[in-house]
């Protein structure tokens, strides 16, 4: 029982997204996790041991734009908790850890669908200058999200074993999944639309037309349309001239 | 604004290096915390310029403006994206105290290195130093060696502490140099459609980078299988993203609420996904 | 005899042209003029399932620019007529479709090859303001090369069995049909030439030469390039000056 | 054009609606019989434009400069084009009432939106729809069921005649709204600029999608086999298009007789075939 | 550049056919010879100038000004490209005689000429005209005929000079006709600028095409390998070659010797190759 | 002996680099050198057959930008020499010429390198309007380190058979190999650095810019690249106006 809740806490720490201490957003990484909830379920070396295995199964792993391929607070915490437990070897270790992660993607998934309404909610904070709401959305709100996503699942996986977690999973049906993607698929859209709404001038239409026309037809980055539009800012910067009279347009 | 000026002609408002510490140490900590699919890190960029904002406008319509102004889409890499906040504190700074920067100028410095330091930043502190460290040190825990998890934790904390704080007080010297000098207003309205046209050309490629809506819709009868999305793309490759987006801007231009949009997206997506369109 | 003068009367119509009958030029679909083609040959039934399993195999056949992968009026009517006349299966009746759907390309190809000579005949009439010229080149005319390249040989196979239009094809010598394809390839050089005489403007070689490059080089279509094309014509706008005192260049 | 000024002040000439109609079904009904290699739809769309320009050019040398302007190289996809013949029929209207529109302006206009027009039509009309019915009434006919090919007529037909006079009329109303208003001369100088901008652009691309002028010569000598367009496509792909439309270009500019060119051009590809050029 | 004005107005300075046929003969003869990597045909290009230089400019500084400007990186292919030393010769000579042409057009049509003419040249003169006298003589040599090698000897020379001695006076003529017009001096800044942007453009493309700077770096730890130039061309292609080159357009803007800059360019390639860099 | 010396001379010349005598810098062909060579030898055929099959080898060999795929100064002569030497069968001269051309490779980019100091020299006779100096500098020094290069390893692989050259190659530590590679691989960066000084215009580096992204993240070459300068330079030319009071930036 109490080991099921501290590995739950390890796992809710982990997927915080404190920056130093781990990597970056849910990117705890499974060595340094690894020895700490083995040592909570009595077996530190053992525990190492599955997190550096874990470890190098997502060596290669980038994340970028908040989508990784490997969720390491599930792959990490809870499945080398589940390892350490049955006394499985390293190996065995790993094949748990990956489906966990996979698992957990779901939970970073809903994460980042659900903070878009405290990110709206701040938006009014912000439209009163109320900063401790700021803080209060940014910092406070998604440790609550997180410990219904890590915190609980983590603790039911420890306690009642894994098939908790699957069954849970089962329970969903599938079209709900694949709407929450849907959703998560969506939301970009209106951060975009909102971005357009700040910046948006009909003037520099052209500017956004070439822009697009790059990315998506000749597949450009985003590295290299921003060398094309730092070009663009600066010939338009050696001809400019002042408006004649009036503003134009 | 006005009370500003007035402020200004008797005294300028500067930011204290404590409040700039603040501002890093809030970047550091919760930049990440609250990463959306709507807009990543947008309220945490505006969360770590409060220490500044708060300096800057006693006023509290300036404040808001300015939180406002720092609730836009936002994302980058961490580290070497701190000369983001970094370089905009100096910007606000100059704003706070008289020169009249437009939000397109502090847009189009965002928008405009955020996309570079991103690209930049992932390959190096993920790509390379991450990797590099992991394969040290992973090496050591194999052998079940504890002091692989603890000299990664250290070094790869220091690596991040040391190039964000580097990257962080570095934009903000780089902006005093930069945006102090300019007071010719001439010089402004240029550099503010400089800006446009930057953070016009890059939205134009965040669309396809961000965005990415696609259907799964297809039309099936006897062996005959269309799939929408190939037909789609050969019009226009990521045409439903685009139009999605223009769509958007359009309501929230007349004033629909931001709100209500997000519900009818949310609705969308699960009908969507009900009837196979995604 | 009667029979052979209805299917290359359906032929005919088949290849006029006609917008809204069929779907455009030379497009009249297997689907309805099978079962047509079926009952003059007195069996609607299979006329109406060859038809079908023809239209099957083209499912995915596009027109663009004039230029198909088939043939209908000859796949459609000709060859459905002869299966229904050898009592073929549908399957049998594919076969025979196909080989004269890619013979009737050959018509068309020498149709949009002889139409030049009626679009320059018309360009006088348009000299002198002579409307009912146009209307005679526009739609009289292109059926008498229809008569001769649909009507004719679509009796004859009837008529006289497919051997008739194969031994037509023989006759004529490699080199012409290569020929004709060589003045087909070579035309619309002439006709965008005439083109660029009407917009061309020395001032705006520069959008030229991006065009091309974004077209030839870079593999971009008409729609990516008319995109960047309003993004350029956008930025003249904006950019706009009256001229100083007089045109420039 | 000074006696239609003339009479703009008297009165303006007006179409009716049933020029539009005819317009329309000259549009649906003719468009593509005389669909040439060297200008495609041309004759067709200037067919079209009859109706619409007998109304509003009363003198013939007007008349004649209408009817000559349309006959340039035209090719769309004819429902969802059907925009265009509409966009015109208003341009015209303004240009007959004394707007001084330039060629440059309508070649502009029937250029720039032809290839986008096309490409979107295509892909609707043929790759979708088309395909949608086909699959449908196929299953049927293929079971002995003759309703497979009616349903397929009327649905077909149905749709072409919904979209096209829907396009067509949407788009003469759209001219009318963009074009009617414009009176300031030095707008419409603007205009003519930017339409020769893109006019010229699209034009650029037009070769590549056009013209296609390749040579399958090749040189042999033991084992040595040299393509020459191999060779041509590494110093510029589309070389001997691009150079063909300028030589040509340069003759019509110098005056000599199209259909001379057109004879010499069957005798290039002919002899040229004959010597293995082609 | 005063003392030739002078002179200017009492007589012009005329280039002699000797003066070109020497010019050519030194180019056909010496161009390639001291073909280097950091400037291929540089040197190759001054020297075949020296007899229209010397014709020109009397005055030693002058002279020393011209030699210099004609020592900057070049390269191409020589029979086609000897259209640029001809239509270089022609604008030297109307320098010369007063018009203020600056380094800017000068370099701007060599630079903006000497990469297609190297496309063109190269694909005409190796890959058709060699190949086919190769293949043709080749086979005669291979039965022991030895007049295999002397026609091959005859022809290529024959072309050679052929196409050469035709580019280089019509580069001439053609420079003489463009430039010898121009005496507006608003019309000579206006060209210089052009010539300013067509330089800089294909200046950009030739770091991509002249320098390939590339490390075989890796960090290899187990079984993790890490290629450091594969992170690299993710951030941006070819972004070693472009960060050499300003750099060391850095350091010479700052007066460092040219002669330093390349030891230390030596000691850096083979320190490199020794710990494993390149 | 005197052979040798002969040899070695033929393949001097042969490296030479005079344009109309061969194609173009140490491309003097086989076909040319072969008979020579053979007759110095002592037969003339042989050499022939041997250089012609040796060039049929390299039949697509295009040099561009100073970069082949042989060196045939050594393919062409020295091989050809030796081959004629051992009375081998053609085929096993191509052998030989195939290993020479790859080690000519070496000298051709020692060469290259080395070069470079004579351009700099020559840069300070341009300096002082030295013309004889340049002279002495593009014709008299490179044929000394063709000497070095060409005349003494053809000399003595012919005098004392190819292990010779075998051996001095052995005797070269690879690193210095790769390191004069590396050489020859920054020197050019000088090159375009000094060109940038005589033409960079910050007005101008927008241009640079796109004709970068162009070419190194689109890939077009220098034909397309250039095309597209032109069109920037004369959308320049026709948007040129005055400078409005004096030079801006
Ligand atoms: O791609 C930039 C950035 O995107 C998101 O914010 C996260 O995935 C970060 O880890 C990443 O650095
Ligand atoms: O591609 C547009 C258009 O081109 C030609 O005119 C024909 O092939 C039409 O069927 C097609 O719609
Ligand atoms: O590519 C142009 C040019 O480059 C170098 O100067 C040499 O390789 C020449 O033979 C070649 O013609």
């Amino acid at each position: 029982m109490l080991q099921a809740v501290l590995v739950a806490l390890c796992t809710w720490v982990c997927a915080s997204g404190i920056e130093f201490t781990c990597w970056s957003i849910q990117l705890c990484s499974p060595i340094i996790f690894g020895p700490i909830v083995g040592a909570i379920m009595g077996n530190m070396e053992l525990g190492l041991q599955i997190g550096c295995a874990t470890q190098l199964v997502y060596m290669g792993n980038i994340m970028v734009g908040g989508v990784g391929s490997v969720d390491y607070p599930m792959a990490g915490c809870v499945a080398t908790a589940l390892a350490v437990a049955t006394g499985a070897a390293p190996e065995m270790g790993v094949t748990i850890a990956v489906s966990f992660g996979l698992f957990g993607m779901l939970a970073e998934s809903g994460k980042m669908t659900l903070c878009s309404i405290f990110v709206h909610r701040a938006d009014k904070c912000a439209a009163r200058a109320d900063t401790k709401g700021i803080t209060f959305y940014n910092v406070v709100c998604p440790q609550i999200i997180n410990f219904f996503f890590y915190f609980i699942p983590a603790f039911l996986a420890v306690r009642f074993g894994a098939e908790y977690l699957t069954d849970l999973l089962d329970a969903l049906p599938e079209v709900i999944l694949t709407g929450l993607e849907a959703v998560g698929m969506l939301l970009p859209a209106l951060g975009i639309a909102m971005l357009m709404k700040a910046i948006f001038n009909l003037k520099f239409l052209p500017y956004f037309i070439i822009g697009y026309v790059l990315s998506s037809y000749l597949e450009l980055g985003m590295i290299a349309v921003s060398l094309v539009g730092v070009a663009f800012a600066l010939m338009y910067w050696f001809s400019y001239r002042e408006p004649e009279n009036s503003e134009e347009v | 604004m006005a009370e500003n000026q007035e402020i200004m002609e008797e005294k300028r408002i500067k930011l204290r290096k404590s409040d700039l510490m603040k501002s890093f140490a809030i970047w550091e900590l919760t930049s990440e915390m609250c990463l959306s699919y709507e807009r990543l890190m947008s309220l945490g960029f505006c969360h770590a310029m409060l220490p500044i904002l708060k300096r800057l406008y006693p006023d509290k319509d300036d404040l808001a403006d300015a939180m406002t102004r720092h609730m836009a889409f936002f994302n980058t890499e961490n580290q070497f994206g701190a000369l983001i906040p970094g370089m905009i504190a100096s910007v606000e700074e100059e704003r706070a105290n008289g020169t009249d920067y437009s939000d397109e100028v502090i847009n189009g410095l965002k928008i405009g290195l955020m996309g570079p330091l991103a690209g930049v930043g992932d390959t190096i502190t993920q790509g390379l130093v991450k990797t590099i460290l992991l394969a040290i040190c992973v090496e050591m825990g194999l052998k079940g060696n504890v002091w692989g998890s603890i000299i990664f934790f250290v070094l790869y904390t220091a690596y991040i502490l040391g190039v964000g704080y580097t990257m962080f007080f570095s934009g903000y010297k780089l902006g005093k140099n930069a945006f102090s000098k300019i007071s010719d207003t001439s010089i402004i309205r240029k550099l503010t459609d400089c800006m446009g046209v930057l953070g016009m050309t890059v939205a134009g490629c965040m669309i396809a980078n961000y965005v990415s809506i696609q259907t799964v819709a297809t039309f099936t009868s006897g062996d005959t299988v269309i799939e929408i999305q190939a037909l789609l793309d050969e019009i226009m490759p990521g045409i439903l993203s685009v139009g999605t987006v223009f769509i958007l801007y359009a309501l929230i231009r007349k004033n629909v609420s931001v709100i209500k949009i997000m519900g009818v997206l949310v609705v969308i997506g699960i009908l969507g996904a009900f009837v196979g369109i995604f």
